[in-house]
C-alpha cells in the first residue's frame, strides 16, 4: 500500500531520536574542545626528532644523513649537514644537522621518513592543533621546535619506542663490546674497528647509505 | 473614504498604464498584478468581500501567473530590438481616447451616476450560494462546463506537438553529436560479455558462469 | 492619570486575553481619543501576531536544527548560550550583518521587492485564524477563502525572485515553485472544502464552534479529524501544505542537490532571511488552518480540559503539526518535478474530489437510527476513501512498475 | 462618495486596456489589455451593485462572479493559443503573424 | 508547462535531440546550464554542461580536470615508495584499496610474495573499505535524491567505527599508506581483531536498519526505479566496472576472476541485478556489503601468526628489474589497477592508473539522456565518483 515504506521509514527515524537520548553510544560526536578523543597509539600526523638526554642540540639522534630528504615524497623537509661532527649516542662523531625544516603545511603525514630513516632519529608526532595565523613561517618547523626529548617520544608511542630503545640499546652494547675486544687486541685495528662497530643496522658512515642518483 | 478611493484608484491606474507600456514584458506582468490586487481593494472599499478575494485568488493567483508562463515560454521576456507598439499606434491611441471620452460623457450626462450611497449591504457568503444554486443554478452549471471544456481545451492547444512536428527536430543517433561514440554495435548480448571477461582474465570461460538461475527474495 | 488608566487598560487587556475573555482591548482602547481607535485596536491586534510568531519562528529553526540533529545521531546547535538556545539570535545576528549581494545583471527593483511581496501576504494569512476562545483578529465571513486568497499570492512573489536574479537554477526553481503550488493548490482547496460543506461556513470561527462538542461523556471530541472524510482530508491538506510550504519531501523548488538553491540562489543576507522567514510563516500559517479546520482550533481534547486557556491548546497542536513536519522532513527522500505532478493531479485530485463525496454521504447518512448507525457510517466512509485509495496508490505506483525486485546471485 | 468616480476610473481603466490591445505588438500583452478591459467592467457592476436602492440584490455580486470564472478560461486559452502559434511562428509579434498558411 | 505531466520516454532519447544543437545554435527553448564546477552535488570538482529541454536533459557534457594533481607524472620521478601515499589520494575515501592495487602491480614487477599473514591483513582492510565506501556511497546518494542527511549520518556513524580501525592500524584515518611491497607496515595492533570483529558484527544491525528506513521508501523506489538504466552490451562496451557492472547484469568481479591476494579461500556471492538502473546499482551496493561482512567474519577467524612482510622486500634503494607489470583488484568502485613499466632505476620509468571513477563517468551521457535535472543528479551520484581519481 501506498505509504507503507514511508511510515516504516519514520519508525525507524524516531527509534533514532529517542535513542539519541537514551542510548549515548549512537552519538558519535565528540564536543572538542573540552573533549578529546584519546589519540591512538599508531596515530601519526607530523614528524619530529627525537633526541636523548637533556640537552635538544647535544642529544639529537639525527645524522644529516638526508635520506628522509630524498624519500619524502612532497619534498617537505630541507636539511644542511653540519661542517664540524658531535659524537653520538654511542660516541662516535657524526655529522648533525644545521638547519633541519620542516614545512607542515606542505607534510602529507605520510611516515615515510620515519621508515626510511636508519637512526630512528625521526619520529610522527600525535600533536595535531598547530593551527597558526601566520601561513608561512608559523607553519615551516626548524630543528629547535622539532626536537623533542625520548620521554616524550614514549609518552606517544609506548609499545614503538620501547622496541626502539631496546634496539638501540642492544646495538649500543654490541658496539660497545665490539670496541672494548678490538680496544684490547689492536691499537692499529682501532681506525677499522670503527668502520665494523655500525655494520650490522645503522651504516656507518651515512653517505655510502644514501641511494646514489 | 475619498482619500483610499483616491489612493487605490492611482495605484491600480498607474500600474494599468505600466503594464501596457512597458518594454520588458515580465514588467508588464507585474505590474498587471498590482493593478489586480488594486481593483481587488476596490471591490473591498465597495463591501464586496467575496468578490474581492476571488480576485486575488483568480486573477493574482492564476490569470497573473499563467500570463507569467506564457511570457516565459515564448521567450518574450528579452527586450525587443524594434518598437513595442505597432504601426498604427496613434490611431489605436486614438480610438481608446475617444472611448473614453464618450463614456465620460454618457456617465456624467446620466442622473444614475449621481446616486449617493446607501446604507452598507451585508450579503453574507451564504447568500450567495444560495442564490448560485437557486435562482443561478444553470449558469452555474454553464459555467462549470465552460471551465471544464476550457482546461481541456487550453491542454489540447498547448500541449507539445513535437510527436506530430515530425522530422526536421529528429536526428537520428548517428549524425547527433557524438551519442554514438559507445553504442554498442546490436546482438553483442552476454556471451559477448563472457568472452571479454575471458581476454582480461586468466581464466578459460568456462570460469564465468551464467549467475545460477536462483533467484533469492530480497526480503528477509 | 491618562498612564494609570494606561497601565490599567494594558493589565487588564493581558489579563483578559490571559483568560479567554472577551473584550480584552476594550478599557485600553477608552483611553485614547475615538478618532484614533481603529489604529490603536489594529497595532494591539498585529504586533502580539508578528512577535509571537517571529518567536516561534525562531524557536522553530532551533527545534528543527535540535530534532533533526537528534534523528541523525547528532547533537545539534549546542554552542550558543545553554543548550545552544541564542543560536536563532546568533544565526539573526549573523543575517543582518552579511553583505547583501545584488547580482550585476539582476533585475535590482524586482529582485529587491520579491521578498517584500512574499512577506506581506504571509503575515496576511494569520489574520483570519482564530488563536483563542475570543482571540480572532478579523471575523470574517469569507475568512478561509482570504486565506487561500492571500496564499495564492506569495506564487507570484517567488517567480519574481526566480526571474530577477538572472540564474538559470533561479528561473528553473521559480517555474517549478509555481507549477508546485499551483497543483497543490488544488488538491488543498479541495479537501478543505469538505470542511466548509459540512460546517456550511467560510467563517473559521464558526468552523471552530461546530467542531466544540464532545461526545462519549467528553472524552471524544467533535472533531472533523475523527470523521472518515476529516481523516483523509486532514492528511491530504497535511500533504498538500507540505507541498504549499516547500517543505521535504516537497522542497522541489529549492532542491539543493540539484538547483543549490532554487529561487533562493542569488539571496543573502536580510532578504534572505526574510525569504526563510517567510517559508517558515506558511509553514505556520498553513499548519493553524489545518488546526482550524480539522482539530477543532482552540478546543481542548476532553471536555474536562477546557479549563486550560484556549490558545494554548492551539499553539500545542500547531507546534505538534510542525514537529510532525520536522519529523517527515528527517525522514524521507525527495521527489521529482514530474512524480511531484503526477501525485497531484492523479493521486490528490481525485482522492480529494471523492472526499467531497464521502463527506456528503456522511452528511445525508446523520439521519441513520438503527443501532450501530454511527460504527456503520463511519466504516461506510471508511470504505468509500480507503479502497479507492489502495487502488489509486497501485495505479500511481503501478505506472512505474514499482515491484519487489529480486537479485541473482553468482558463485 | 458619488457614484460616478467609480463609473469614471472604470472608463479610464477601459481606455487604458483598449489602447493596450490595439497598440501593442505582442500578443500576450494584447489578452492583457482584453484583461483589463474585463476588469474595468467587473468594477462597473459591483459599483451599481453598491449603489443600487436595494443593495441585497446581489446580481451584480454574481455576475462578477461568472465573469471572473469566464476571463480566467478566457486567459487560458488564449494563453494556449499564443503558446501554440508561438511555437509554429516563433514569434508573439502579432505583425508577423499575418499569414494564414502554416 | 505544468500541465504537462511526466514524459517519461527513456527510450526516444535520440528523438528529441534538436536539429539546431548541432550546427551550434540554441533553439528558443532550450537552456543550457553549467551544473558546476560550484554545485553542492557534482561530488567534487566536476562540471556537467547541460542542455535542458524543460527539465529534461538533451546533450551532457562532463568536463573534469579541475583536480589534476599530475599524480602519474609525479610518480615517475620519485621512488616507488614515495608514490605509495599519493595512492591514498587518488580515491580518498578507500586509500586500503588504493595501496594494495599499487603494491599488487609493484609485487609483480618485483616477483615478491606477501606472506600469509599479510595477506590476511589485505582481505580484511580491504573489505572494511569496500564497506565505508559503499557505506558513504548510499549515503551520498540519498542526500543526493534530497533526504536531507539522514542516511548520511547514519552511514557516517557507521563509517566511524571502522575509520577508528584503520587509525589504530595505520595511525590515519583515511590517508591510511599501510601496504608496503611484500606485505604491510606494521603488525595489527593487540586487540584489534576483537574490535574488528565487533564492528563488523554490528554492520548487519546497520544495514538492516538502513533498509528499514529507506529500501522500501515508495519515493525512493520512484525516484530511481527505471531511471539512468545502463544495457549491459554498453557498459561492456564502454568497459565498466565493479558494482555498476554487475547491477547491469555482468557477472564479472575480479575478486573471482584473478583470485588475487587469496581470495579464492573465502566463500562469497556476486550479487547481480537485472536492470542497470539507479535501485540497482543502489541495491548491488548494500547487498555486496552482507557478502563483504561474510568475507570478513571467515578472514578475522582464519587470519593466521606470522611474519607481515616478505624478507625479500627493501624499503631502502628498491629497485626492481628490467620489466613491466599490470596489477589490478577489484576496488570498491571497480576494476583498479595499476600499470608500471621499471628500467632498473629507483624510479619508475613509466606508471600509470586506470581509474574506475573516470571509466565508469564515460557513460554519464548516455544513462542521463531524457532523463530530468532531479535525476541526472542521483545517476552521477550512483556512478560512485571520486574526484581525486577522475582527475589525478
Amino acid at each position: 500500500m501506498l505509504g507503507e515504506g514511508i511510515i516504516k521509514g519514520m519508525v525507524e527515524t524516531a527509534r533514532n531520536f529517542v535513542g539519541s537520548y537514551s542510548d549515548p553510544e549512537r552519538l558519535t560526536t565528540v564536543e572538542y574542545p573540552e573533549d578529546k578523543i584519546p589519540a591512538k597509539e599508531n596515530a601519526r600526523n607530523f614528524p619530529f626528532l627525537v633526541y636523548d638526554g637533556d640537552d635538544a642540540a647535544r642529544g639529537l639522534r639525527c645524522v644529516a644523513c638526508q635520506i628522509c630528504e630524498k624519500e619524502c615524497p612532497p619534498k617537505c623537509i630541507y636539511i644542511v649537514k653540519s661542517k664540524d661532527k658531535k659524537p653520538d649516542y654511542i660516541g662516535k662523531p657524526q655529522f648533525y644537522p644545521a638547519v633541519f625544516d620542516i614545512d607542515v603545511s606542505v607534510c602529507m603525514s605520510c611516515q615515510i621518513c620515519v621508515e626510511v630513516c636508519p637512526f630512528e632519529a625521526i619520529k610522527m608526532d600525535t600533536e595535531f592543533e598547530l593551527s597558526n595565523p601566520d601561513r608561512f613561517g608559523g607553519l615551516l618547523q626548524d630543528k629547535h621546535r622539532l626536537a623533542k626529548s625520548n620521554e616524550y617520544y614514549h609518552k606517544i608511542h609506548e609499545t614503538e619506542a620501547a622496541e626502539v630503545d631496546a634496539r638501540l640499546a642492544a646495538e649500543k652494547a654490541k658496539a660497545e663490546a665490539k670496541a672494548r675486544a678490538d680496544a684490547e687486541a689492536k691499537a692499529a685495528a682501532a681506525a677499522k674497528a670503527a668502520t665494523a662497530a655500525a655494520t650490522p643496522k645503522p651504516a656507518p658512515n651515512p653517505t655510502t647509505v644514501a641511494p646514489a642518483k | 473614504m475619498q482619500a483610499a478611493f483616491a489612493i487605490i484608484a492611482a495605484l491600480t491606474l498607474v500600474s494599468a498604464i505600466a503594464a501596457m507600456s512597458l518594454r520588458n514584458l515580465v514588467h508588464c506582468a507585474l505590474c498587471l498584478a498590482v493593478a489586480f490586487a488594486g481593483l481587488a481593494a476596490m471591490y473591498l472599499q465597495l463591501d464586496a468581500q467575496f468578490v474581492g478575494f476571488a480576485q486575488v485568488l483568480v486573477y493574482i493567483g492564476a490569470v497573473a501567473i499563467l500570463v507569467v508562463f506564457a511570457i516565459l515560454l515564448t521567450r518574450s521576456g528579452q527586450p525587443v530590438p524594434h518598437s513595442v507598439v505597432s504601426r498604427s499606434w496613434i490611431a489605436g491611441v486614438a480610438i481608446a481616447v475617444l472611448v473614453f471620452c464618450v463614456l465620460t460623457r454618457v456617465i456624467l450626462s446620466s442622473s444614475v451616476s449621481q446616486r449617493s450611497l446607501p446604507a452598507k449591504p451585508s450579503p453574507t457568503v451564504r447568500e450567495i450560494g444560495n442564490q448560485l444554486m437557486t435562482w443561478y443554478v444553470l449558469p452555474l452549471q454553464v459555467i462549470g462546463l465552460l471551465l471544464t471544456a476550457a482546461t481541456i481545451g487550453a491542454v489540447i492547444i498547448a500541449m507539445n506537438e513535437r510527436k506530430s512536428a515530425g522530422g526536421d527536430h529528429r536526428v537520428t543517433a548517428d549524425q547527433g553529436h557524438g551519442h554514438g561514440h559507445l553504442a554498442a554495435p546490436t546482438g553483442l548480448n552476454e556471451g559477448n560479455a563472457t568472452s571479454i571477461a575471458s581476454e582480461t582474465g586468466s581464466e578459460s570461460p568456462a570460469h564465468y558462469p551464467q549467475p545460477e538461475r536462483e533467484r533469492e527474495v530480497l526480503a528477509k | 492619570m491618562i498612564i494609570g488608566e494606561f497601565f490599567r487598560g494594558l493589565f487588564l487587556m493581558i489579563w483578559r486575553v490571559a483568560t479567554d475573555q472577551p473584550e480584552a482591548k476594550a478599557d485600553l482602547l477608552a483611553v485614547f481619543p475615538p478618532s484614533a481607535r481603529p489604529v490603536i485596536s489594529a497595532v494591539l491586534t498585529v504586533s502580539p501576531i508578528i512577535g509571537i510568531f517571529a518567536t516561534l519562528f525562531a524557536l522553530t529553526t532551533l527545534l528543527e536544527r535540535k530534532g533533526l540533529g537528534r534523528i541523525q545521531n547528532r547533537l545539534g546547535p549546542n554552542r550558543v548560550g545553554p543548550f545552544g538556545i541564542l543560536q536563532p539570535v546568533a544565526d539573526g545576528l549573523k543575517m543582518l550583518t552579511k553583505e547583501d549581494i545584488i547580482p550585476r545583471s539582476a533585475d535590482a527593483l524586482v529582485h529587491f521587492l520579491a521578498p517584500v511581496v512574499l512577506a506581506v501576504p504571509t503575515i496576511l494569512a494569520f489574520a483570519v485564524l482564530p488563536y483563542g476562545r475570543n482571540l480572532v483578529p478579523v471575523d470574517m465571513d469569507a475568512g478561509i477563502l482570504f486565506f487561500f486568497a492571500v496564499g495564492a499570492s506569495t506564487e507570484l512573489a517567488i517567480f519574481m525572485a526566480g526571474w530577477s536574479s538572472r540564474n538559470k537554477y533561479s528561473l528553473l526553481g521559480a517555474m517549478r515553485a509555481i507549477a508546485q503550488m499551483i497543483s497543490y493548490e488544488i488538491p488543498l482547496i479541495i479537501s478543505s472544502v469538505s470542511v466548509i460543506m459540512i460546517a456550511g461556513s467560510l467563517s473559521p470561527v464558526e468552523i471552530i464552534a461546530q467542531q466544540g462538542r464532545y461526545l462519549a461523556g467528553g472524552f471524544v471530541p467533535h472533531w472533523f479529524v475523527l470523521t472518515p472524510w476529516g481523516l483523509a482530508g486532514f492528511i491530504m491538506f497535511l500533504i498538500a501544505s507540505l507541498a504549499e510550504s516547500n517543505r521535504s519531501p516537497f522542497d522541489i523548488p529549492e532542491a539543493e542537490s540539484e538547483l543549490i538553491a532554487g529561487h533562493l540562489t542569488e539571496y543573502s543576507g536580510f532578504k534572505y532571511a526574510l525569504f526563510f522567514m517567510a517559508e517558515y510563516f506558511g509553514m505556520f500559517a498553513v499548519s493553524g488552518l489545518a488546526v482550524t479546520l480539522f482539530l477543532g482550533g482552540w478546543h481542548a481534547p476532553f471536555e474536562f480540559l477546557e479549563i486550560v486557556p484556549s490558545y494554548v491548546w492551539f499553539f500545542a497542536k500547531l507546534m505538534g503539526l510542525v514537529c510532525l513536519f520536522i519529523w517527515v522532513r528527517g525522514t524521507v527522500p525527495r521527489l521529482r518535478v514530474d512524480q511531484l505532478l503526477n501525485f497531484a493531479w492523479k493521486f490528490m485530485l481525485p482522492l480529494s474530489l471523492l472526499n467531497l463525496v464521502v463527506a456528503a454521504v456522511w452528511h445525508f447518512t446523520a439521519a441513520w437510527e438503527f443501532p450501530g448507525a454511527g460504527l456503520g457510517r463511519w466504516l461506510l466512509g471508511a470504505v468509500m476513501i480507503g479502497v479507492p485509495y489502495v487502488w489509486l496508490g497501485r495505479a500511481l505506483s503501478g505506472s512505474k512498475k514499482i515491484t519487489q525486485r529480486t537479485y541473482r546471485f553468482a558463485d | 462618495m458619488p457614484l460616478h468616480y467609480y463609473l469614471i476610473f472604470s472608463a479610464l481603466l477601459f481606455a487604458v486596456g483598449l489602447a493596450g490591445a490595439l497598440t501593442r505588438r505582442n500578443a500576450i500583452l494584447v489578452l492583457v489589455g482584453i484583461e483589463l478591459m474585463l476588469n474595468a467592467a467587473n468594477l462597473n457592476f459591483i459599483a451599481f451593485w453598491r449603489y443600487s436602492p436595494d443593495p441585497n440584490a446581489i446580481q451584480g455580486i454574481l455576475f462578477v462572479i461568472f465573469s471572473i470564472a469566464i476571463a480566467a478560461a478566457e486567459a487560458a486559452v488564449g494563453l494556449a493559443l499564443i503558446i501554440s502559434i508561438y511555437r509554429h511562428y516563433k514569434t508573439t509579434n502579432l505583425e508577423k503573424m499575418d499569414s494564414l498558411k502554416g | 508547462m505544468f500541465m504537462e505531466t511526466a514524459i517519461d520516454t527513456p527510450e526516444s532519447k535520440y528523438e528529441i535531440l534538436p536539429k539546431t544543437l548541432s550546427n551550434g545554435e540554441m533553439d528558443g527553448e532550450l537552456l543550457e546550464v553549467a551544473m558546476g564546477p560550484q554545485h553542492p552535488s557534482t561530488h567534487g570538482v566536476f562540471r556537467m554542461d547541460v542542455v535542458l529541454d524543460g527539465e529534461k536533459v538533451v546533450k551532457l557534457k562532463p568536463v573534469f580536470g579541475y583536480l589534476h594533481r599530475n599524480h602519474e607524472k609525479i610518480a615517475e620521478n620519485t621512488t616507488y615508495l614515495a608514490s605509495m601515499p599519493y595512492t591514498d589520494r587518488l580515491d580518498y575515501l578507500c586509500s586500503m584499496t588504493n595501496n594494495w592495487a599499487y603494491a599488487l602491480s609493484v609485487e609483480k614487477l618485483a616477483g615478491l610474495q606477501p606472506p600469509e599473514r599479510a595477506e590476511y591483513i589485505r582481505i580484511i582492510t580491504g573489505e572494511l573499505t569496500r564497506l565505508v565506501n559503499h557505506t558513504c556511497l548510499v549515503g551520498f546518494l540519498l542526500q543526493d535524491m534530497g533526504a536531507l542527511g539522514t542516511p548520511l549520518m547514519y552511514a557516517f556513524r557507521e563509517r566511524e567505527m571502522i575509520l577508528d580501525l584503520f587509525e589504530s592500524l595505520s595511525g590515519s584515518r583515511m590517508m591510511c599508506n599501510y601496504m608496503r611491497f611484500g606485505g604491510c607496515r606494521v603488525d595489527l595492533p593487540a586487540g584489534w581483531l576483537e574490535q574488528a570483529k565487533r564492528a563488523v558484527d554490528s554492520y548487519s544491525g546497520f544495514l538492516d536498519e538502513f533498509e528499514k528506513l529507506l529500501t522500501e521508501n515508495e519515493i525512493l523506489v520512484a525516484r530511481t526505479q527505471g531511471i539512468g538504466v545502463l544495457p549491459p552490451d554498453l557498459a561492456v562496451n564502454a568497459s565498466i566496472t565493479g558494482p555498476m557492472l554487475r547491477a547491469s547484469g555482468v557477472n564479472y568481479d575480479i575478486r573471482k576472476v584473478d583470485k588475487y591476494g587469496i581470495y579464492d579461500r573465502f566463500e562469497f556471492r556476486v550479487p547481480l541485478g537485472d536492470h542497470g538502473d539507479v535501485y540497482d546499482r543502489y541495491m548491488i551496493r548494500l547487498l555486496e556489503m552482507r557478502e563483504s561482512v561474510k568475507i570478513l567474519n571467515q578472514a578475522l577467524r582464519d587470519i593466521p601468526a606470522g611474519p607481515i612482510v616478505d624478507p625479500k622486500a627493501k624499503l631502502r634503494g628498491f629497485r626492481p628489474k628490467v620489466g613491466e607489470a599490470y596489477g589490478r583488484i577489484e576496488g570498491p568502485k571497480g576494476e583498479l589497477g595499476f600499470y608500471l613499466i621499471s628500467d632498473g632505476t629507483p624510479n619508475p620509468y613509466r606508471y600509470r592508473v586506470r581509474p574506475p571513477s573516470l571509466i565508469n563517468l564515460t557513460v554519464l551521457e548516455d544513462m542521463c539522456l531524457g532523463q530530468d535535472v532531479a535525476d541526472v543528479v542521483i545517476i552521477l551520484g550512483s556512478v560512485d565518483i571520486v574526484l581525486g581519481e577522475v582527475d589525478r
